[in-house]
């Protein structure tokens, strides 16, 4: 019986935020957001050199092989960092639909290059988890038709597309047919955007269950993304804090006005279960099947609330400085902000949530 | 209780519809000039309406349910209400109480008339909510005060004409007394400008820089050391306009607007009832906050007195426009992610950009925590904290 | 253009205030929640004597012939004071009853001993504003059938009782046929309970528009416990603060604690604007019919859950004494608690708000 | 990460299995005695546990997996798991820590055995968040403690044969130093008991009044003034344990039960997709302290720290079961009302008493607002607040 992380998994968590704040932590984002660059190569690059890219993917197929609770502690890193960095999608949802429903030549041809980071991947399956906008993508004689939005990991390579039948699709980046729409979202860090598929030839993954394998891509995506506001709202706190601790109004820190230590104690006192809820979602992921979905519904929804009040209450904290960009305190709260919406917001995760117990109506 | 207005407001009401529709062609935005529409409406008392003529107003007595219908008529049709900004709503009514003849005459016809725009110097890095604490140094030399330090929020700096300071003139006072009031032009050498860009990716406010900045001696109103006094005063009249309890109600609408159009997986969002509830849930809070408005209005009106009403404005109000624009977004979902010159982009990226400026308003003008303890203190007579002992 | 309280109507409040402080305030309510007495005689003899039975009644029935505006004050009281006297009921919701939908006859017969106190009526309806556990009551050839629970002003001499169709009638308490039902709930100062119509014999009222007085008398209903719940936080508000500034903890008043100031000014920042929305309501009943019924809902839902908050909140700043009976807190905290349920719940009351403005699906 | 047991855990487990099915006649309720069946548990090592034989305990060594696992199942099977109360889990362990040689002889195999029932004699009245400010004097007699003074929230005081009190020896001493912990018989001459009954109708507490009670001087339990430490150590146990979430989780499937059962306009509560959002937001936070509870058993076992998560429990625990009882009142409407003894009563009034005794709780053993100072100072390492100047 042990709830917590192995030495190894510490370790993990160590190296890649030595990583990231080596690599230029809030600067390099900065500088990403402010670029005309839709991708980070230099990150991206450190991130494969960590194995992070291929975290999921089994050695065999030139990765690490580890779990999807590692996934989580790296999601959590890049949020804790608000990385330029593509994860959920390339690195956990993509290896996961060529895993469950890709055949063995599709595995071999495509997880390597994911392992290596030579090839990015993003997922569209926003449609599966609530179509806005009347988008939504069929398969047709082997051609896809119609559009999706907010691809997760956008700036890719290779597509991993969900169709309304649960049927999934490799689409390259470059296939005919395929129209790319950029958008610009309050997130800097993370570009997505839209695809029309005009009769796109696409490649089905048919060799295993279809359905069985977007539960557990849309699964271990919002345990991803929920891990994800937990790093940056932990952040966000511990900004906080260091603030309030350095900051002097009417003669004293006000970190000693109780007002101030208050709102600090109930960011902890929400947040740090969260950790917990977050952790044993993941682990579930592997190893609790009939748990996983249940609980990644709750870890998105609640982390979503959670993340949002930590993101508005550390910007308080911080006073006129968090509003501004000389802080950057921004870049926490917008991520925190991206991680709620998507793949479904708290109210639909919720409703999902009560229909895997069958108390929906 | 009496909510219809008298025979002589309905007929003052017809009046400026008249001269709406009359004169519509003149405003801005429908061929006319802001600096000409702004010379009409000082003639015809819907601006500058209660100051004297001799300084370029209309000279008009001051009537606060007339300004609430020229208010709601100019909102009504759609024009401007004429030139806004810093120096007419702060600078003029300061000057009004507390300037000298010769600075009345000197500057405020020229802002009314918007040839002379202005910005406000008060909040310092280390100056947030502790404005007593600010820094800015003047020191007077002959007959200049010679001024260095920063400012920050300065909204306007980059286009202000002059500027309207706080600077700490007399270093050995207790704080509070201090600080005088200056007013100076902002070509003055020394005075450097840089844009603070917020979360929401504009620049709204500036940092402003003095370097032996040299001002005559007389440019100061009030008398060296008031110029906390003189500044806040006006302060609080601030407080209260953030949070426009009509605004929230025309958000609201468009809120439900908004419900109606967008969709999840087919559905109209009005029609999920998870939605609709939350959606009644802040129709109520904006009911109850355009009540409390509709109180201030008439115990104004009627000098009656309603203090803790009017404390609890700015606290409530901008609370509940932040989360009244963050459930729109919710509303979107994915949508309300969408920001700034993007392809299916809704409202005009009004919905996020409220957003997180509504945090900002939550925060600036004094933040929610010195507003708790006003209406704690002066509200409901709560005892200040003890003093602290000397560190 | 005035929107405030009339001269008459701040003496209205303090006369009201004034009988019942005098009338032993907690005291009082303390012993009749202690007895077995189901009625406070003494209560009710004052009210009448203030006018407040007959307050919305005309004066050619006897009554004072004031607005629902005035009962609306006349709640507030009420509810700052514990009351233990019907009101909402009998001299509300069954006077709007007759007026809207008896004939001449039946007002001549009953307004007069309604206004004197003489004749207490209570009101069935819940079942109209929400049915729980199969309640309801039906009208076949004159004769009532069923189940009505959780009567306002149950301790009557005269029931008004609304059937399924929105039809209105008249039952004597000691009409055959009729089985009363005595329940307890929190709220020891309104007692309630339930009325079972095995083919009671009773009389209709039916010289008006029987739903539109079922209507009227839900929307006077709704806002008379708003203003009672306003009237009861606000004397808890007042309570808290009156305890913080005497209360000694670490050595000096627990009032000058920053965490105690805030609580107390969170509990003002929301209730100050529902005093507002309480007399708009008030007003809007009388004279603004087309708002009455939405702005009657948002004043219940949105002091009920105000008036949750500073139950609460109230409670904490008292610390232990607050849960004790000793300071005797809780009969106000419960009788916000009953106010929120009664007459529809936050979310059914914002339900209807939502179907009145048509965005009901 | 590893949720499974060991071999040696579950065999374990089975093996308290069959001890609960072999001897289920002689638990209370289902044929036994408590004081039998509590002698029983002792003998088997399924209470006082790790208390040593020699006082009256089984002798096994601290082993927080099997803990859990009696807790676990005892609860399973819906069996009594032995006496409670605070002489077991508060004296208990205070005497084992540092009481007396002789001490732990005399009381602490009758209080285990159920013949010693003790209640705690800590808050008083001006001495609540603030209890180094505790009034009640003990002076020492000849060989005799002379107390006088008041304790508040003394639960079971009416039932106790003794009581382990803090008492003021030492008045010349800093306050935390002038505090003794004593032991004495609830029979002596001058304790008075009244019953303090509180908002959810019922005696939880007792007042507890002292006129010249005479305490053996040897009744002392560490050293005179050490009583503040000795006490203290044993107050931080007892804050987790008012928000067991294995409690809570059974709270949340008895909601889940009523809200199918209850119907509102002839449709099943947990049709609404309003209440159902609700619940399920209560799911989550309720799955997030079982997850928080699983990381500080964890923690426990392999000896790790985790300090916030432990420190939060209380804060978070007590607020969402008094949400989640609120809740389950409002899913109920009106009936939700009803308490004590009337027709249509749902789960006895369970969710009434539980809404108000955890509102209780929240301000018990530590106000909401001390929690938060805890949590800032402890847990996030910011300062204390500044020292007050004296008045």
């Amino acid at each position: 019986m042990e709830f917590g992380l192995s030495d190894e998994q510490v370790m993990l968590q160590d190296a890649l935020a030595r990583f990231l704040s080596g690599t230029g932590g809030l600067e390099r984002t900065r500088a990403f957001a402010a670029g005309k660059d839709r991708r980070a190569p230099d990150v991206l690059r450190g991130l494969a050199e960590l194995g992070v890219t291929g975290l999921i993917i089994p050695e065999v197929h030139g990765g690490v092989g580890l779990s999807l609770l590692d996934a989580a502690l790296a999601a959590e890193q890049l949020g804790r960092f608000v990385a330029p960095a593509p994860f959920a999608g390339t690195a956990v949802m993509a290896p996961l639909a060529l895993l469950k429903a890709g055949d063995a030549g599709q595995q071999a041809a495509w997880l390597p290059k994911l392992a290596s980071g030579a090839t990015v991947a993003g997922v569209a399956l926003s449609e599966v988890t609530g179509a806005r906008d009347g988008a939504g993508v069929e398969a047709r004689d082997g051609r896809l038709h119609g559009r999706a939005q907010f691809v997760v990991d956008y700036e890719a390579d290779l597509f991993v597309v969900a169709d309304r039948a649960r049927g999934l699709h490799l689409v390259a980046a470059d296939a005919p047919g395929l129209t790319r729409t950029d958008f610009r979202t309050i997130d800097a860090t993370r570009p997505t955007g839209e695809l029309v598929f005009d009769g796109v030839a696409a490649e089905p993954l048919k060799a295993g269950d279809g359905p069985a394998a977007v539960r557990a891509m849309i699964d271990a995506g919002r345990v991803m993304l929920a891990a994800d506001t937990l790093g940056a709202a932990q952040d966000m706190l511990d900004q906080a804090v260091a603030y309030a601790k350095g900051r002097v109004q009417f003669g004293r820190a006000i970190a000693t006005f109780q007002a101030v230590k208050h709102m600090c104690a109930e960011m902890a006192a929400s947040l740090e279960p969260c950790r917990s809820l977050v952790w044993y979602a993941g682990h579930a992921l592997d190893h609790l099947p009939e748990e996983a979905p249940v609980m990644a519904c709750h870890a998105k929804a609640h982390l979503s609330e959670v993340g949002t009040f930590v993101a508005r209450t550390s910007t308080e904290v911080h006073g006129g400085m968090g509003f501004t960009d000389l802080v950057g305190l921004h870049y926490w709260f917008k991520r925190i902000g991206y991680n709620r919406q998507v793949l479904g917001g708290p109210q639909a995760v919720r409703a999902e949530a009560a229909a895997l117990q069958g108390l929906a109506a | 209780m009496d909510l219809s207005y008298s025979a002589e407001y309905e007929a003052f009401r017809a009046e400026v519809r008249g001269f709406l529709e009359a004169n519509r062609s003149q405003a801005p935005g429908h061929g006319g000039n802001g600096l000409t529409w702004q010379k009409l409406l000082i003639e015809n008392g819907y601006a500058a309406r209660t100051i004297p003529r001799e300084y370029g107003g209309y000279g008009g007595e001051p009537d606060i349910l007339k300004s609430r219908i020229i208010a709601e008529e100019f909102a009504r049709a759609q024009l401007s209400p004429g030139l806004g900004g810093q120096g007419i709503s702060m600078l003029v009514p300061t000057l009004l109480e507390v300037g000298s003849e010769e600075q009345k005459r000197q500057f405020i016809a020229p802002t009314l008339r918007g040839e002379m725009l202005w910005c406000q110097g008060y909040s310092e890095p280390n100056a947030g909510s502790d404005l007593a604490a600010l820094a800015t140094k003047g020191v007077l030399e002959g007959d200049e005060w010679v001024i260095n330090g920063q400012k920050i929020w300065t909204s306007t700096a980059h286009l202000a004409h002059w500027i309207f300071c706080l600077v700490r003139t007399e270093p050995d006072a207790p704080k509070h007394e201090g600080i005088s009031f200056l007013l100076f032009d902002m070509k003055t050498p020394g005075i450097e400008i840089r844009p603070l860009v917020d979360m929401t990716g504009a620049a709204n406010f500036n940092e402003v820089f003095f370097t032996d900045v040299r001002v005559p001696a007389h440019q100061i109103v009030g008398r060296r050391g008031e110029g906390w006094k003189v500044a806040n005063a006006i302060l609080r009249h601030e407080r209260g306009s953030l949070a426009d309890p009509n605004v929230m109600q025309s958000r609201l609408n468009a809120l439900i607007d908004l419900m109606k159009a967008e969709t999840l997986d087919g559905s109209r969002v009005i029609d999920n009832p998870i939605y609709r509830d939350r959606l009644m849930a802040i129709q109520g809070r904006v009911q109850a906050l355009r009540c409390n408005d509709l109180r201030l209005l008439s115990a104004a009106v009627n000098r009656q007195s309603a203090p803790l009403a009017g404390m609890v404005v700015k606290l409530q109000g901008t609370e509940l426009r932040h989360e009244l624009e963050g459930f729109a977004i919710d509303v979107m979902g994915e949508l309300g992610l969408l920001y700034g010159d993007t392809p299916r982009l809704r409202g005009g990226g009004s919905w996020q950009r409220d957003y997180m400026y509504f945090l900002g308003l939550i925060i600036g003008g004094g933040t929610s925590q010195i507003q708790k303890n006003i209406i704690a203190e002066r509200g409901l007579d709560m005892p200040r904290e003890p003093k602290l002992a000397k560190a």
